[in-house]
Parts: C-alpha cells; structure tokens; sequence
C-alpha cells in the first residue's frame, strides 16, 4: 500500500541545534568534509483507503509543521520505499 | 467490551465466546490436545534457560509436555529475574530478623511495601534496577525504567509523587561513557519529566567495572490513604479481568523467540526486539485513570505489567487468590495483529495494568478509561477454585483453541529454589590486605594539594549539577528538599505539613572489600543522610546489583550483603518492605563490583522543621546544621 | 467576591495542581477546567498550566491546541479575557496563534530546570500590575523547548509595542531570542511566560514568593475591570 | 548543491507513540481516513564537496541512528527538491 510521506524541516533561517550537534560531532568520528546538517521530521501516513495528497497536505498545514518555523513537503512513497523495507 | 481512547473509532462491544475450547488441532497453534497427542516433540527448553531437571518437572506438573505457550510462561517466571530461585533462600532474612512493626501494611511480596505515617497516610516505595537494557539503548532502557518502577507504586493504590535515581557507569573518559550516560540521563528525565514526578535525588558514580553494565536503579515513592490500599488478588469467581493501557507488541520477548513457528521466515528474528519502548504521556493517563478507579472503588484486585507481561500478571493475580481464570487471548489489543499467543503472553509492552473487576462496575471502569484516552478490555473472567478446594486452573484459549491450562500456583510459588554453591572469592584476601594504611600518603604541602586537586576534579566527587539540571524537581510543588541535599524531603500532607525524607545510597567498592560491612555501611549512610534532615527513618528498601549467582564468590557476595543488610535493619530496628536482585551484571566472566543500593526513608511530623545542609536563618533566630 | 480562575487540565498536563494552589494562595478561587469541555463555567481568567500535553509529541502544544476548551478560550482571550500560558501553556498561546513566535528545542539540547532570575518589563499586563518596571524575580525555569524564536520583524514589532513581559538575566538558560522569557498580546491580556511562577509561591518548597505577583496581578486587574 | 538525505525511521515493530499521539488527534481535525502515522528524522547532510553516499551511510549507522530499534535510508536530493526551495 503507498503511503504519503511529509517531510517537515526548520525554515533556513532557524537555528538548527540538534543538526548542529551532529555537525560538531563529525570530526570525531573522523568525518571533516560535512558543510552542514540539519535535522527535521519525516512523518509516514497511510490511509484507510486511496492515499490522498491534498488531505495529507492539509493535516500538514494545520497539525504536523508550524508554518512560523517550519517548511513542509508532501509526497508519495511506494510501500517497498518505506520503513517497512530497509537494506 | 473494549474502550478506544476516541469514542468515534470505538469497536463494537465484542461477544465473549463462551463455547468451550475446540478439539481440534488447528494448523500452526500448538494446543493442550495437540501436546498430549505429541508427547516426544522435542521443545527448545533449554535456549529459553530451563535446565534438563526443570523441563522434567513442569513435564510432571502438566501430566504432559508443555504447550509452547505454557514453555515461554515457565521459562519466564522460573527465571532469574521472575522467579528469585537463587535468591529467595537468603532474602528470607529480611523477614526473619524484620523488627515487629504495626506501621507495616504491606511488606515483601507484594509489588512495594507500604508503610502508614498517620492516622490517614501511608507511604509507599521501592527501588529497582533497569542495568541490561540501558546499556543496549539508554534513553528507552533507563526510561522504561522509570516507568516500570511507577506501576508498581501505583498498584498498590497510591498516587506517585517522587522519583530518585542511582546511577553508575564505567570510567568518565571513556568513549563508551559518553553514549550511554547522556541517553540515561535524557531518559530519567524524559519519562518522570514527563509524568510530573519531581526528581529528589540520586547517585551518580563512576567506576572502570561498570563500564559493560552501567548500572540504571530506579526509585519511586507513591503516597495513599490508609484505606485505599489495593490487592493483586483475584478474587470473587465471576469477576471480570481487565486489561488497560497500551496496546500488546513484540516488546522485549526476544527471550522466547526461539519459539517462533517455522512459518516465519529469516528475517523474524529481526522483529523480535528485546528493546521496549516507553510512552509516559500514556502512563500519565494509566495513572490518573487508575487513581481514579481506586477512589470510586471500582476494581477488586489490580497488578501491574512488568518485566513478564501478562504471564505474570495472570498468574500472580489468580495464585495469590487460589482462583482459576478463563482468558480469552485473542482480545487482547494488539500493536502487529501477526502476533502468536506465547509473543501476547511474553510481550513486555509498556504502560499496561491488569484489573479485577465485578460484572456490575464494569461499565464504570470502561468509562473512566474512555474519559482518560486509554485502552480497556475485558479479557476474561475469574473462575472458581476446583471442587475440593484445590486452586483453580489458569486457561487461556486463542481463537477458540485451549492453548495454555495450568495451575497458576505452579508457575509462581512451585518455581525452583537453589541453595548455589558459595565461596569467597580467593583474591579477597590479597585485596583486603592492601590496607588504607599502607598506601602512601601525601607527605608535604604540595603533594597534599595535589591530592585534594584530584580528589576535587574526580568525576565521583564532581558537582552533579549537568545532571540534576535535566530533572523536574518543583513539579507537583511539594519538594522541600532535593539536590543537592542529603536526602530527598516530600510534603505530603499540605494541611498538617506531614513529611517523608528519602535517600538511596551504595558503594561497589566497600562492599568489593568486604560485602557484609560494606552493606552495612550503605544502609547506615542512607539512615543517616535521613536521619539529619530531622526526619525519624521507619523504612528500608533495596536494589542488590551483583554478577552471576553461578559464579560462587559473586554467590558468597550476595550472602554476605544480604546477611549484612538484614543485620544492620535489625539493629537499626526498622524493616526491609522490599526491593529488587539484579543478577548476572557482568562483562564476559567479569562481574561488576558487589553494589547493593540502599534505600531508607523516614518522615517528618511536619516538613517546616527539616534541617537543610546550609546554614539557615530560622525564625527563632538560632542558626544549626548537623553533621 | 472571590476572582474564580480557571486551571485548565489537557491529557499530560503536570502542573495543574501547583498552578491552582497558586490561584488559592493569591486569594482568588481555583476553578478546573477539563480539555473536552468547551464551557469556561464563567470564570473570569484562566491559566493554562506547565506539563507535557499529548506527551509533548509532534510540538509542544501542537496538539493541545485543537482541544475542544481552546476554542472556548481563544474567542474569549480576544474578547478580553486574562489568559495566562505557562510553560506548556506559552506554546500553546503560541501554537493557538494568541501570541506571536514559536518555543523550539533548548539550544543545549537538554531539558532544563533551575532558578532563575528575570526582569520584569512590562506591568501594563493582566498578569503582571502588580510588579514595577525593572523589578528582577527568582523564578523556577524547567523545560526542553523553551527557546522562544520569531522573525526579526515581530521580534521588533514586540520590543517596541513594550510587549516583552520579561527577560532572562544572569544567564538565558534555553538559548531564547533577545532573552526573551515572557511576552504579551497586544491588548495586554494574554501572557505567555516560559519560566514557572506557580513554583515560586511558598517559601517552603520554592526559590522565592515572586510568582505570586502573577497571580496576584489579576485580581487586580480583575477588580479594575468593567463587568 | 545536491545533498544527502538519510530518513530515519522506528521498525515497524517498534511503538512509536509520536504516531500514535497524533494518529489519535486527527479525528478532532475531522480527518478519519487515516489508518496509521509514524514519525521519524529526516537528516539533511551538505558535504563540502561531492556528495558521499557511502559516507554518509557511515554516518547513519554511527550516529544517526540506532540499529536496535531503527532503521535508514539514504539517498541523494537535489538542493531544490530539499528545505530551502518549498512551497
Ligand atoms: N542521578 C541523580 N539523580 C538525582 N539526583 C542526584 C543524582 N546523582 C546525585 N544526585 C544528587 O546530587 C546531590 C549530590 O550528590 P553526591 O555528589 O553523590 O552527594 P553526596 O555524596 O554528598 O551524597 C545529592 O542531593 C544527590 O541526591
């Protein structure tokens, strides 16, 4: 069954702690050629029925970002692209 | 006969099939029928821990081999950790050398010792440990923690209103340290921050042995009216058995996968996790709602779901009651409809209770879990005990097929008990030998001060302030003392200013040298980290961390403290109401330090006369500390 | 007679209680409201109180938002009604659009709770008459996201409409914009404030008595205002 | 730029009362038609140069995520399709 997916990240201009904190971790790991991280939500919602863009991008609009801090996208994953199915 | 915690996606009330379990062998459920037509099936008894002797003896209690549903349910409570078989023959102590006491309500044995402070209050409280799943994930092990430690105070009846924490990790600097104290930390915090438990204190110690097993014990203190104590027994035949909170997963049963069917394919062992996920904005609600059952007066018996789910749950509640109970397990609500009865019955999913409920409060307390956006379900009934005068039979169908009859007795007081063999261990000698006095010592001013440098900047004398920060300690605004106090000070009587002073305490390393004093001296430091706060200690409980009770001198460790602690309550005079064994805390063959975590609490007429550890102007004008 | 002030209870508030022994103490009667009710029961200012509604999931306050009780209160907060929003309670002033800006994660990542002082710099509030300007309180602050953020413009548009309530000094312990801890609507009767003053009350169990001017402030108000 | 996205996700088999929380909340927004919800991280990485898959999987699996009760993917965005350029 697809599903949609809504990714919810920090508008550019807000401070990123979380990512920033990786960021700064990455040295130690021996990582040095990472520019920037930064860290949002990705939110997996199935339907009873047909998967509905409009109304995912509505429950987004209202509930799963807030659009003072953040940006959202909207998308349709195949169910094998999903957490379900992970190398 | 199940509430969904929104009213516009309730089920319809589903009918009990009251129909006798089916004859039938259905295909891939292994059924009681099918375990006495095959009696020579060979059972994986000894991947989940049984030995040979203990497989023989539940074969004879059945009167044929076990189901697998049955298999995983004795492997569950005959282990270590349900069952307390190499423990119990030294625990018994605790209640030999126990001081008479009438404040004592309810003491070892139940879910937590409950102690009365007033002609109204009763106190409640105990300590116990979450080590092994902290250092696999420690946000959810030390939450899930948190969370288990606070059923068990609410099933007695009482509201919990403090937690504390003692804690203890491998060497400061070591890489490892860094991933698993911040996620213990984070997830103390997350989970009583959470439910609005204020943090009064704890321990945070560091020590090289700890470093494969940090050690994650949790306390909670609950507060009740005398006369809202509740039992776990499941009495009254007819009585319904309820199951509220969260719904079942595959929570922490990676101990029974073995018992997978052969339906499943490779990657099951893959959706086996032994990691439980907490939810505390669920406990919340499980909280409150049971709170509220209580004062309505709507359940007989209630037991919480910890570490063997609902396998203890039945069981204990049936065999303290000599009844027998019917369950019908496929409604149990569950998280993955895949799930396999003996999966249902070893989940160790979080935020769950178990309830006795008579026929004619049952819509009351589906009610009430509505209005508090939690499952219930009924999920069977009490039955009667046999006809002469035997307890009765715990028998549990799944889709109509008689997967699991037994006498519940049999999996909770019949477990084994082990006398293990003990000895001390040879090294202590060599190490008792290394005496203080033969250490050198600083000679000249600045070795002096180079060594109270060190001791200064030792990360076990280090202010604890990066820790503490992260906890609540103001929520519920009873908190008169806590960090950095001796001991934890709660109000729990905001009329008369009633008071209780808690503090927990340990040291692997005294009691490493010597288990029996060093016991002593955890127990007498707690009583006296109470007793200065001007508070008059009434109680003891006690999480005992130790290595494997296969290993003979870890064996002689745990005797030794246990003969320690109930000797130093006996001259102390107050009694042990209850606490927690953590065993096998080791690395490989290396066993942490003996570290028996001792908590004392005390109570104070009136929290207005506390004695803090600074100077403090009192309105009398006189200033005093003790020490 | 006694000012009635309304506490309200979501799923996973925690300072409910402490916020209504604040209400008693400051001489007005404590009324609890419950998130699935829509009627107010006629009190005359309502506070919603600290905790971790719907477990904090999602956002802070996101959820406790579409409560049946909050569109009671958002019509009567721009009717006028004093409404105070602690912790918790700020974000969902926030997330309820009663106030400008949003509190996201503490920059330090971790929950925090110490005492902490703060100046007082606007006492035209409901919630805040009873302080002078400039006056610093010791007030308890514990939370993971309290960093209060908004666009530089709002931010301004806040300094200069004199609707910063208060700020942190001696140290900002969530990483919030400008210092930000408090701040108000335009009318001045909805405040949100990080820090919690329901735990500064009684000597015995808090830093300090500052927080009861909070509470204190609407009866005030209360008393000067037209019926 | 194009970046390295890495979705990190609970196993399915793993509550996730995040979800659930808000899975529970949509039926007062007057959605219905939602069977489940499950909220995860998505993790935007800019390297200073070229893009690393692999480097970025190392990440993941050191840092990002952990495998005891997560799982991840990881695949290249471009700059427009990420945060900065939404709609
Ligand atoms: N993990 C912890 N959780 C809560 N409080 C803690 C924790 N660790 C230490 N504390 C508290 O910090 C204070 C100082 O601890 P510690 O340095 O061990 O002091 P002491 O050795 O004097 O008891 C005490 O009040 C103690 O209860």
């Amino acid at each position: 069954m697809p599903r949609v997916v809504v990714d919810v990240m920090l508008k550019p201009e807000i401070l990123d702690p979380q990512g920033q904190a990786v960021a700064n971790a990455l040295p130690r790991l021996g990582v040095s050629d990472v520019a920037s991280v930064r860290i949002g939500r990705r939110i997996e919602i199935e339907f009873t029925g047909e998967p509905d863009l409009d109304r995912a991008r509505e429950i987004a609009d209202k509930l799963l970002a807030n659009p003072v801090i953040e940006d959202f996208t909207v998308h349709l994953v195949e169910a094998d692209e999903t957490a379900d199915a992970r190398s | 006969m199940t509430t969904h915690p929104d009213p516009a996606l309730r089920e319809t009330p589903g009918v009990v099939p009251q129909a006798g379990p089916s004859e039938d062998w259905a295909p891939g459920v292994d059924t009681v029928p099918r375990a006495a037509g095959t009696p020579e099936e060979l059972q994986p008894y000894a991947e989940l821990g049984l030995r040979d002797d203990e497989y023989d003896r539940i074969r004879h209690i059945l009167g044929r081999r076990p189901t697998q549903s049955e298999l995983a349910m004795y492997s569950i409570m005959w282990s270590e950790h349900c069952s307390y078989k190499s423990s119990k023959v030294h625990l018994r102590q605790f209640g030999e050398k126990a001081p008479p006491s009438d404040r004592l309500l309810a003491g070892i044995g139940e879910n937590a010792g409950v102690v009365q402070v007033s002609d109204e209050l009763a106190v409640t409280f105990k300590v116990e440990s979450h080590n092994h799943p902290s250092f696999v994930e420690p946000y959810q092990g030390a939450a899930t923690g948190v969370g288990g430690i606070v059923r068990d105070i609410l099933a007695m009846g009482a509201r919990p209103v403090a937690v504390m924490d003692p804690l203890r990790f491998g060497a400061a600097d070591h890489p490892d340290t860094a991933r698993v104290l911040p996620g213990v930390v984070a997830g103390v915090g997350g989970y009583g921050n959470c439910l609005g438990l204020p943090n009064i204190g704890g321990e945070v110690v560091f020590d090289p042995c700890y470093q494969g097993n940090p050690l994650v014990n949790a306390l909670c203190l609950g507060v009740l009216p005398v006369d809202r104590l509740q039992k776990k027994d499941a009495t009254g035949p007819g009585n319904i058995v309820v199951l509220m909170g969260a719904k079942t997963g595959r929570d922490g049963i990676g101990g029974v996968s073995v018992l997978a069917s052969a339906t499943f394919d490779e990657g099951s062992e893959q959706r086996r996790p032994s990691v439980q996920v907490g939810d505390p904005f669920m406990e919340k609600l499980l909280i409150e709602a049971c709170l509220e059952l209580y004062d309505a007066e709507l359940v007989v018996g209630i037991q919480d779901l910890g570490g063997a789910g609902l396998t203890c749950a039945l069981t204990e509640t049936a065999a303290s009651a000599g009844t027998g109970m019917r369950v019908w397990l496929e409604r149990v609500p569950l998280r993955e409809p895949s799930m396999e009865p003996h999966e249902i019955l070893a989940s160790e999913s979080q935020e769950r209770m178990l309830l006795v409920v008579s026929p004619d409060k049952l819509d009351a307390v589906l009610k009430t879990a509505e209005k508090w956006g939690v499952w219930a379900t009924a999920i069977g009934e009490v039955t009667a005990p046999s006809p002469d005068g035997q307890p009765g039979r715990l028998v549990i169908t799944w889709r109509d097929q008689l997967v699991v009859d037994v006498p519940p007795g049999s999996l909770v007081d019949d477990g084994p008990v082990y006398a293990r063999p003990m000895r001390e261990p040879a090294d202590l000698i060599l190490l008792q030998a290394d005496r203080a006095e033969t250490l050198p010592r600083p000679s000249n001013p600045d070795a002096l001060r180079e060594t109270v440098l060190r001791m200064i900047g030792s990360p076990n004398l280090a202010d604890k302030t990066w820790v503490t920060e992260q906890y609540d300690r103001y929520v519920l605004g009873n908190t008169v003392l806590a960090q950095p106090e001796d001991s934890g000070v709660i109000r729990i009587d905001e009329r008369t200013g009633l008071g209780v002073a808690l503090s927990v305490d340990g040291n692997g390393r005294y009691a490493r040298l010597d288990p029996y004093h060093g016991t002593k001296l955890a127990l007498a430091e707690a009583y006296r980290n109470v007793a200065v706060t001007g508070a008059k200690p009434i109680a003891v409980t006690n999480c005992l961390n130790f290595g494997s009770p296969e290993d003979p001198g870890v064996m002689w460790q745990f005797a030794e403290a246990v003969r320690g602690l109930a000797d130093g309550c006996l001259e102390l005079g107050i009694p042990v109401t209850g606490g927690n064994v953590s065993f096998y805390n080791q690395t490989g063959a290396a066993a942490i330090h003996p570290t028996p975590v001792v908590g004392v609490l005390g109570v104070l007429d009136n929290v207005a006369d506390r004695v803090p550890m600074g100077f403090v102007p009192r309105p009398a004008g006189d200033h005093d500390q003790l020490f | 007679m006694t000012a009635r002030v309304g506490v309200v209870t979501f799923p996973g508030s925690l300072d409910d209680g402490d916020a209504a022994r604040a209400v008693r103490i400051a001489g007005a009667e404590p009324v609890r409201l419950w998130h699935g009710d829509p009627d107010l029961h006629g009190v005359d200012a309502v506070v919603l109180p600290g905790g971790f509604s719907y477990g904090d999931y999602l956002r802070c306050g996101a959820i406790a938002r579409f409560a049946p009780v909050m569109g009671t209160i958002v019509d009567a907060a721009r009717g006028g009604l004093p409404v105070l929003g602690i912790c918790n309670g700020f974000q969902i002033l926030c997330e309820a659009h009663l106030l400008p800006g949003a509190l996201t994660r503490n920059q330090h990542l971790h929950f925090r709770n110490r005492d902490q002082v703060l100046r007082i710099e606007a006492v035209g509030t409901a919630w805040t008459n009873a302080f002078q300007p400039g006056q610093e309180v010791l007030i308890p602050v514990k939370n993971g996201e309290g960093c209060y953020v908004a666009d530089p413009a709002t931010l301004d548009r806040l300094e200069a409409e004199g609707r910063v309530v208060a700020r942190y000094v001696g140290g900002n312990p969530n990483g919030s914009q400008r210092d930000i801890a408090a701040i108000t609507n335009e009318a001045g009767n909805v405040v949100g404030i990080m820090p919690h003053p329901e735990h500064a009350v009684e000597a015995l169990t808090g830093p300090s008595l500052d927080g009861l001017g909070f509470f204190t402030s609407v009866l005030k108000h209360l008393v000067g205002a037209p019926a």
